[in-house]
């Protein structure tokens, strides 16, 4: 019941917000956010699963009630978390409630109804997290794109409203591919499986596939089904080259939601690819792990090319988002338990470093109101400390050793380098690897023109020491970074128990 | 003497469709009515021709319900006419088009 | 108390009542036909159909026309002119739920309008043919039932008689309503032709002795299937439906859109489950005539929705969207097999229940916008969620669960009518088309819909208003129905076992 | 703590933790302490040193100490030597190498914390608890660099000390060009960690660990692979080894800025002089070339990888000493110094001289870092001038300063009996005995040995211009006094300079035939070493054979005499164009070559041009591209159904005669296709 009451105290607190007077939204939110931060925490240290909660492992939490008969299916409310789901759910509610206190400064017409929007928001990332029907899963997922869509458009920047439809409607259309496949897969499962519930569906695929369907053979069918389904998540990660709607979204969206946006939404992706492509099929991955290696590769190369080429800050960090989804790919594929579990990893380091530099990002624009490397330079001069964590997490995101990324990336490479699986793994990797050069590049090339040097600004604002709780939950976050990344362990044997059953089978 | 059923059939196709050409040429909405009448006349035909056929009534007490149901449409057409009139100053069913697209 | 006691004729009582209504309603015009007294007539308007509603509610949680021992089973009535099954009892809840909805919401909508009680009698009366209609049982009885349903209606759209665009919209749904009832009344004529009677399970006996009648058979079919493409706006059929529903007050609109789009599903549904069983007919006629329900709906769902893509006023642009859900439900025939598929059909009853919910509250949502008068197109709703917060988030909930968002009912049926087509297509490869045509339309609507809530959420007002009122009629109407959108996703085992049930009854 | 009584390397971590904890009190309370955090700093570098020391003594007591501290992650490696299961850990390894390391470091850490007092504090410089923060976190990183004990710590504190040479190259933040220069730093070192990256990924994934030394090292297992002719990554293992052995050398050509990754160096002088001489002469571009002594045994393994080694190495001194023969800024020419001392180094591990270039890391570190204290000094005497050609005649103002100098620049040049001479001269003479068997060797033995005579000249430029002549400017005129604080750092280094060549005089101890090897001694195990890590066992396994002309002492004193000859006739070269009362620079006398050095071989013009004349553009095409081709595609696909939907509603036309012909069309269509298919029309 933890979890219900995980979603529930943040659908409740979204609707308390929606209607709360706008002066006190703010701080009510952050308040109503507290709850389910601590919950979740709590569920963190008395958390008592083991193994992968898709193949037959201990769940944690679990709860299920019957809620419908489709046809011969059964649809049920089916929670509870696993290694995997557990690390992503704190990760939502840390980052919800510091994404609200960012909010404080930047939001100042009508913030109820935003605060209301970041709760609903929360909750509905947590069922993403916590699902483990499919339909449960796809209407919270599906449920996600409402409120970032209104995030996006009502608060967002000026060209937000071109963005916010593009946001829309293109991650809309991938879920649609997605879940299309997915229906022809379950009736391809013909009488093996009842009901939706993942675990059943998941058993069924790795114990004999799919009959087939449409006059195609089971293999046939398994293979377009993976297919359809990885360009379905694919534009959720994003990967090259469905990822154009993300800087558009990023850079137009308020921070706070650029901030739940690469923290959190964005491993929706690399979290539905986990459970779905890489749990559910593990012929498939092993018949296009060179293509799907390759995409990882060129999306962490190309997207690191292309935040070379931004002047705007939050494209900048956009784009090597794209880059370092690429390495969650590539671990992914890899099918190694440091592969694997790296990628995982990769998730909540990226969630939290992308969104720490979300956050330093919007604390200069609150101050200065501009995002352009060549309009500012010197900001160390006047609010050093945001400063000094911006490159912090500037090195963090470079993958600094003692910092989560490092941790996040080395075992990535270090899983994909050697695995079996890949064929042309060392090379792959090693390629692959390049991305920590070019992300010194540009990561550098914009502290130099922005932080450094004499101070100067083209915008007429005096500019003056960063708000206290801004400075206080980049902190937190720096905090957590560098935690993970002196203890992995922390997480990391949660996740590798959770991801040793997808790896174990036949590899 | 009788006459083959197919003939009945092959005279209401030939009102059906002077009807539905006139419901297609006719611009006055009279007239479009009473090509309506003609095609509604076309099923009736079928309906006694088809009602001896078969030996039962079914199909004239059909017809009979046609000939009272067409009467009201009238009516209500009628009346459609005449507000159109008052606001278009005119019968011609193709001048109204305000709404398109 | 149960309903044992009752005598069959009862079991009519949802379309009774309405009936009764409708004459009360006459009486009050007669005795004073300009009455301006709108509680009243409103009231007693909405008071029938909820009764009528509660009636057929009860009736079926009471298992009327349920079969199975403790049930009452199917109800003949005049030899089996009329039937009243679970089939008919849906269908009368979904209507009598849409006309209580327009008649609240008409309540503040016709304030300043002369004959209030005229066009509360013609409401009801039409959803008393729409009643009959679900209960009907015979081609004769249809056919009454459809122009029992159809006059009131052309009278309603051109309801408002100075106003050129009600007046227009009036003249073409008529025209082509006349027109459309001739090609029904003469496929009638024609299958009466081949098989020698007009009571549904009659025809599906005579079908044996119409061996060489097939072609003409086939032709009555494809009429009566013109007719009901009609009554469904169904391209080619579909001409009237966007100047009807733009031209027409709102609520009327609402009222056609969702009510009358019902009841033509509903016979529909009867006539071709009753009385062309599949192999049966397919033997005479030749070709399945799933294959014209399939094309009928792959080009209506495209046609609706296509054209809705562009449209710049929000009235037209639903009903273009009301035209791409006829498509949607057209599936419930098209994906129809020959070994069941209550699956599919009752996939379709349910879209038609919600659709009833989400789509009349859109409607009511452009009522509430003409009440206020702030303009009819996309721009003209800019920015109207600050001054009306409510009733702009039950609009985005209505947008959304059109476009079958999850979260909201709409995604249930819909992506139901997807999985049992997919189901379907494992035997039938051509339905993989019509999947596709589905999955495509669903993206283009998002798009269309999400527009309009940018418009209303998102864009800033163009011009600034002053504070808008907050008619009670139709703000109950329209909240009522967002809140039951919302709540059909977690409620929707219950419906989806009725819709299943009440398809399986009429499915041999 | 009874601990330092029976096992001292109990203490061993707090080596590296007193340093984090002067970072943090320094970074939190700066401000709000005397001397701006200086003072945490000093005692822990002190607290350090102690320790240190101490663990030197243990060592030299025979006792080594080699633990896991903590351990990071374990978990399933997929080895290509078949190992289950692999674990990442931190760890101490205290060996002789590591301990004389240890002490090094903490020895210069203590002196600059101590110099900085006068250079930074005394000059009222801002920002210094981050001055002080950022020197304690690199004394951190540096020191536990050096201990660590296996390559994946080292890595990570490699790229630490990276980090804070960035911001403390950067230290001056707001002018333009230190922000430049660290990023320069930064990348290039970056650029060279990948390939260190791999290396470290690589071996991992081979040998399934990357322990230094026992027998789960990797080193050990690298040799059992040969052994076994196994085939790794489709490599037979010798390849392999000598691969990741070079990737792992891509990380060392970084850090210790060999060709082609030099040009960072002398741009990082835009720093503090004191972090200047702390981090990029004595310490962190150590790290490289301790990082090849660390696992020697490795590159012992590959006689390939180990010419390589020595050929840049031999490159490098000779390429770096000529470009420092022209430059004007002091620091400068300091810079170009280290990075062609830093090749001797590596020719001498090369060369398999492991002693021999660990004891010229070891002398280097002392007198390079006088130097640059030195010029430090110097630059505080002239308000911060740099330029030599504007000094001139300090000799007598600053004494102090000017012997301690003279020291630096003697042991650099290597002139007997100062330090340099002696470590100089044995990595030379390693450097012969073994070119007279291989080629490449010989030439690169050739290119240290000129380099010899341009480091003598410079050297001794350096000394002439800034010391000797007349004053060439008023603030030359009177200097800027310097404090004790100054001169004790100085004054330190300037005897370690000049004695710490003696504690292995080879050639001494070969002609005479007594025993004062002790630096040998001491690297070789015979007071104390782990398995595995000694001179003579690396001496073992590397493949190179070795000669003599006539015998060992006639060779080793013929090289010694020529290096030595060498040295002073730069010296002398030096002397006579520059120890004049009004020196000029000699352009002419160079020619075409001047300008050619003064633009460093144009160096840095070309890898400029890798960054913003092939990189950048290349990435703005990759974002045109993509603004307009990809994302055309998915904005072109909405363009196209709306277009179609546009189309498509004027079939409504509004005229209502049309609807009934479109209608009837319609119907008609249906009727066509399924009479068709029904065949009613038979």
């Amino acid at each position: 019941m933890m979890i219900e009451a995980l979603i529930a105290v943040a659908l409740l607190g979204a609707l308390v917000t929606f209607v709360a007077p706008n002066r006190i939204a703010g701080k009510l939110a952050f308040a109503i956010s507290l709850v389910p931060a601590a919950i979740s925490l709590w569920l963190f240290t008395a958390f008592d699963g083991s193994g992968n909660a898709l193949l037959d492992g201990e769940l944690a939490f679990e709860s299920q009630t019957a809620w419908l008969e489709i046809g011969d299916y059964s649809v049920s409310w089916f929670v509870g978390l696993d290694g995997i789901s557990l690390p992503l759910v704190v990760l939502t509610t840390i980052l919800c409630t510091l994404a609200i206190v960012s909010s404080w400064t930047p939001i100042d017409e009508r913030e109820s109804q935003f605060y209301g929007l970041v709760l609903f928001i929360e909750a509905n990332l947590i069922g993403v997290f916590a699902a483990l029907d499919f339909f449960v899963w796809f209407i919270f997922w599906e449920a996600v794109l409402i409120p970032m869509y209104l995030l996006i458009g009502i608060w967002g920047g000026p060209r937000r409203k071109y963005a916010a439809i593009k946001f829309f409607v293109y991650t809309n259309v991938a879920s649609l591919v997605m879940f299309g496949s997915f229906i022809a897969l379950v009736f391809g499962l013909g009488d093996s499986v009842t009901s939706f519930a993942l675990p059943e569906i998941a058993t069924a695929m790795v114990n004999g596939g799919p009959e087939g369907l449409f006059g195609l053979g089971g293999t046939a069918l398994a293979s377009v089904v993976f297919v359809g389904m990885f360009l379905g998540f694919a534009v959720k990660v994003p990967v090259v080259p469905f990822h154009t709607w993300l800087p558009d979204a990023h850079v137009e969206a308020p921070t706070p939601a650029s901030i739940l946006l690469a923290g959190v939404l964005l491993k929706m992706g690399t979290y539905a690819l986990l459970r779905f492509n890489f749990t559910m099929f593990p012929d498939q991955v092993e018949l296009y792990a060179v293509p799907i290696a390759a995409i990882a590769v060129i999306s962490v190369i190309y997207g690191a090319m292309l935040a070379l080429a931004q002047t705007d800050l939050k494209r900048i960090v956009a784009y090597s988002s794209v880059s370092s989804m690429g390495y969650v790919i590539l671990g992914l594929v890899a099918s190694t338990q440091f592969g694997v579990g790296g990628a995982t990893f990769q998730m909540i380091s990226h969630g939290l470093i992308s969104g720490l530099m979300f956050m330093a990002v919007g604390v200069i624009y609150n101050a200065t109101h501009t995002r352009m490397v060549t309009d500012m330079s010197g900001m160390a001069d006047r609010m050093p400390i945001a400063v000094g964590i911006l490159i912090a997490g500037a090195f963090g995101y470079m993958g600094l050793p003692l910092m989560s990324g490092f941790a996040a990336e080395y075992f990535i490479f270090f899983g994909s380098f050697g695995s079996e699986l890949l064929a042309y793994s060392a090379l792959f990797t090693s390629v692959a690897m390049f991305g920590i050069v070019i992300v010194a590049g540009y990561l550098l090339f914009a502290l130099q023109r922005t932080v450094f040097g004499p101070y100067s600004l083209e915008t007429d604002y005096d500019v003056g020491r960063a708000p206290v709780h801004d400075v206080a939950s980049m902190v937190v976050l720096l905090g957590l970074i560098i935690a993970l990344g002196v203890a992995p362990d922390l997480i990391f044997d949660m996740i590798t128990d959770a991801i040793d059953p997808i790896i174990g089978g036949e590899r | 003497m009788t006459v083959d059923v197919q003939y009945y059939v092959l005279l209401s196709m030939a009102v059906f469709c002077i009807g539905l050409f006139g419901v297609l040429t006719r611009r006055n909405a009279l007239l479009f009515l009473m090509s309506v009448e003609l095609m509604l006349n076309a099923a009736n035909i079928n309906l006694i021709a088809f009602s001896f056929y078969h030996g039962n009534l079914t199909g004239q007490l059909f017809a009979l319900f046609t000939m009272a149901l067409a009467a009201a449409e009238v009516a209500v057409g009628l009346g459609i006419i005449l507000v159109l009139y008052r606001n278009f100053r005119d019968v011609d069913v193709t001048v109204p088009t305000t709404m398109r697209w | 108390m149960a309903v044992l006691e009752l005598p069959d004729w009862t079991a009519l009582a949802p379309a009774l009542i309405l009936a009764g209504t409708a004459l009360v309603l006459f009486l009050l015009d007669s005795i004073n036909p300009r009455s301006t007294n709108r509680s009243l007539l409103a009231g007693t308007a909405v008071v029938g159909s909820l009764a009528s509603l509660a009636v057929a509610v009860w009736y079926t949680a009471a298992g009327v026309g349920a079969t199975g021992i403790e049930n009452h089973g199917v109800i003949d009535i005049m030899g089996g002119q009329f039937i009243v099954d679970q089939l008919a009892l849906y269908f009368m809840i979904i209507i009598a739920v849409v006309t209580a909805l327009v008649t609240v919401a008409s309540y503040d909508y016709l304030r300043d309008h002369t004959y209030q009680a005229e066009y509360y009698s013609l409401v009801v009366l039409a959803a008393t043919g729409m009643s009959t209609m679900a209960a009907s049982n015979s081609l004769v009885t249809i056919f009454i039932a459809l122009e029992l349903t159809s006059l009131p209606s052309y009278a309603l759209v051109a309801i408002l008689k100075d106003n050129r665009g009600s007046v227009e919209a009036g003249l073409k749904y008529f025209l082509i309503g006349a027109l459309s009832s001739a090609i029904f009344v003469y496929g009638v004529s024609l299958v009466y032709g081949a098989t020698g009677s007009l009571q549904l399970e009659a025809i599906a006996d005579g079908l044996g002795g119409a061996g060489e009648m097939g072609g003409l058979l086939g032709l009555g079919i494809l009429m009566l299937i013109g007719g009901i493409a009609f009554k469904t706006a169904s391209v080619p059929f579909h001409f009237w439906a966007p100047e009807a529903y733009e031209g027409a007050p709102a609520p009327i609109s609402a009222f056609l859109s969702s009510a009358s789009k019902a009841a033509g599903f509903v016979l529909a549904f009867r006539v071709f489950a009753t009385a062309f069983p599949l192999e049966a007919t397919t033997a005479i006629i030749g070709v399945d005539w799933t294959l014209a329900f399939v094309i009928l709906a792959i080009v209506t769902m495209t046609v609706g929705n296509f054209a809705a893509a562009t449209q710049e006023n929000v009235k037209r642009m639903l009903a273009y969207s009301s035209i791409g859900h006829a498509g949607y439900v057209l599936i419930g025939l098209a994906a129809l097999s020959a070994d069941g598929g209550e699956l599919v059909m009752g996939a379709a009853m349910m879209h038609l229940l919600v659709y009833g919910f989400m789509n009349t509250g859109a409607f009511l949502f452009v009522g509430l916008a003409e009440y206020w008068g702030v303009g009819r197109t996309f721009e003209d709703y800019n920015g109207l969620s600050e001054q009306a917060p409510f009733a702009c988030a039950a609009m985005a909930v209505f947008m959304f669960s059109l476009a079958g968002i999850p979260l909201f009912g709409g995604f249930w049926s819909k992506y139901l009518l997807y999985t049992a087509t997919i189901d379907a297509a494992a035997d039938n490869a051509i339905l993989l088309v019509l999947a596709a045509a589905l999955v495509v339309n669903s993206a283009l609507s998002l798009y269309y819909y999400s527009r309009l809530v940018k418009a209303l959420w998102i864009e800033d007002p163009v011009t600034d208003r002053d504070q808008l009122a907050k008619p009670t009629g139709l703000y109950a109407a329209i909240i009522a129905a967002a809140v039951i959108t919302v709540l059909i996703l977690p409620a929707f085992g219950p419906i989806a076992d009725a819709a299943t049930e009440a398809a399986a009854a009429i499915i041999v | 703590m009874a601990g330092l009584a029976t096992d001292p390397f109990g203490f061993a971590p707090a080596i590296a933790v007193f340093p984090l904890v002067a970072f943090v009190v320094a970074l939190l309370f700066g401000e709000h302490l005397p001397k701006k955090g200086a003072l945490p700093g000093i005692i822990a570098t002190a607290g350090s040193l102690a320790i240190s020391l101490v663990m030197f003594v243990a060592v030299g007591g025979g006792k080594t100490h080699h633990a896991t501290l903590y351990e990071w992650t374990n978990g399933a490696a997929q080895s290509a030597t078949g190992v289950e299961t692999i674990a990442f850990s931190f760890g101490i390894l205290i060996d002789p190498l590591s301990a004389l390391m240890l002490v090094i470091v903490s020895l210069v850490a203590l002196l600059v914390h101590v110099f900085s007092l006068g250079y930074m504090n005394a000059e009222g410089e801002t920002g210094l608890p981050r001055y002080y923060a950022e020197l304690g976190l690199f004394t951190f990183s540096m020191l536990a660099f050096v201990f660590a004990d296996n390559l994946l710590m080292a890595f990570m504190f490699f790229e630490l000390v990276g980090l804070c040479s960035y911001l403390l190259i950067g230290f001056w933040f707001r002018t333009k060009s230190a922000p430049s220069a660290a990023k320069k730093a930064f990348l290039v070192t970056r650029f060279g960690d990948y390939f260190f990256l791999i290396g470290v990924v690589a071996i991992a994934a081979t040998f399934g660990t990357v322990g230094f030394a026992g027998e789960e090292s990797f080193v050990t297992a690298a040799e059992t692979a040969i052994d076994n002719e196994a085939t790794l990554f489709g490599f037979d293992a010798q390849t392999w080894v000598t691969i990741t052995g070079l990737l792992v050398l891509g990380g060392v050509l970084g850090k210790s800025a060999q060709f082609p990754f030099h040009t960072w160096l002398p741009d990082a002088m835009e720093g503090p002089t004191t972090v200047s001489a702390l981090i990029h002469a004595a310490t962190m571009v150590a790290a490289g070339v301790y990082l090849v002594a660390r696992m020697f045994g490795y590159y012992a393994l590959s006689p390939t990888a180990l010419a390589i080694i020595a050929f840049v190495g031999g490159f490098t001194a000779l390429f770096a000493a000529t470009m420092g023969v022209v430059k004007d800024d002091v620091k400068q020419v300091l810079a170009y110094s280290t990075i062609s001392q830093y090749g001797y180094m590596m020719l001498g591990l090369g060369v398999g001289g492991y002693v021999a270039g660990v004891f010229h890391l070891m002398n280097h570190a002392f007198f390079k870092a006088l130097l640059f204290l030195g010029a430090g000094a110097v630059i505080i005497l002239m308000h911060h001038e740099q330029d030599m050609w504007e000094m001139g005649g300090l000799k007598d103002k600053a004494p102090v300063t000017y012997y301690t100098f003279l020291a630096g620049a003697l042991a650099l040049a290597g002139i007997v009996p100062f330090s340099g001479f002696w470590s100089k001269d044995e990595v030379l003479f390693d450097a012969l005995i073994v070119g007279l068997e291989q080629p490449v060797i010989l030439a690169a033995y050739a290119m240290g040995l000129i380099a010899v005579f341009f480091t003598g000249v410079y050297t001794f430029r350096m000394v002439f211009l800034t010391f000797h002549g007349e004053p060439r400017s008023e603030t030359a005129e009177d200097p800027h006094p310097v404090g004790w604080a100054v001169k004790a750092p100085l004054i330190v280094l300037g005897v370690l300079a000049a004695l710490t060549g003696l504690v292995n005089m080879a050639p001494v101890a070969h002609v005479l035939g007594v025993d004062i090897t002790f630096l040998e001694f001491w690297l070789d195990g015979e007071y104390g070493a782990v398995e595995g890590l000694t001179y003579h066992e690396y001496s073992e396994t590397v493949a190179f054979g070795e000669s003599y002309v006539g015998s060992e002492t006639v060779t080793m004193l013929l090289s010694a005499g020529l290096s030595l000859g060498l040295a002073l006739a730069g010296a002398f070269t030096a002397h006579t164009l520059y120890n004049v009362p009004e020196p000029d620079r000699h352009m002419t006398k160079l020619g075409g070559a001047y300008g050619l050095l003064r633009r460093n071989y144009y160096q840095d013009e070309y890898q400029v041009w890798l960054a913003e004349g092939l990189t950048l553009p290349l990435a703005r095409a990759a974002d045109r591209f993509d603004q307009t081709v990809i994302d055309g595609v998915v904005n072109g696909t909405s363009t196209i159904s709306l277009f179609g939907s546009d189309r498509l509603k004027r079939i409504q036309t509004g005229i209502v005669t049309n609807y009934a012909a479109l209608l009837v069309g319609g119907f008609i269509g249906l009727l066509l296709v399924l009479g068709y298919i029904g065949g009613w029309f038979a």
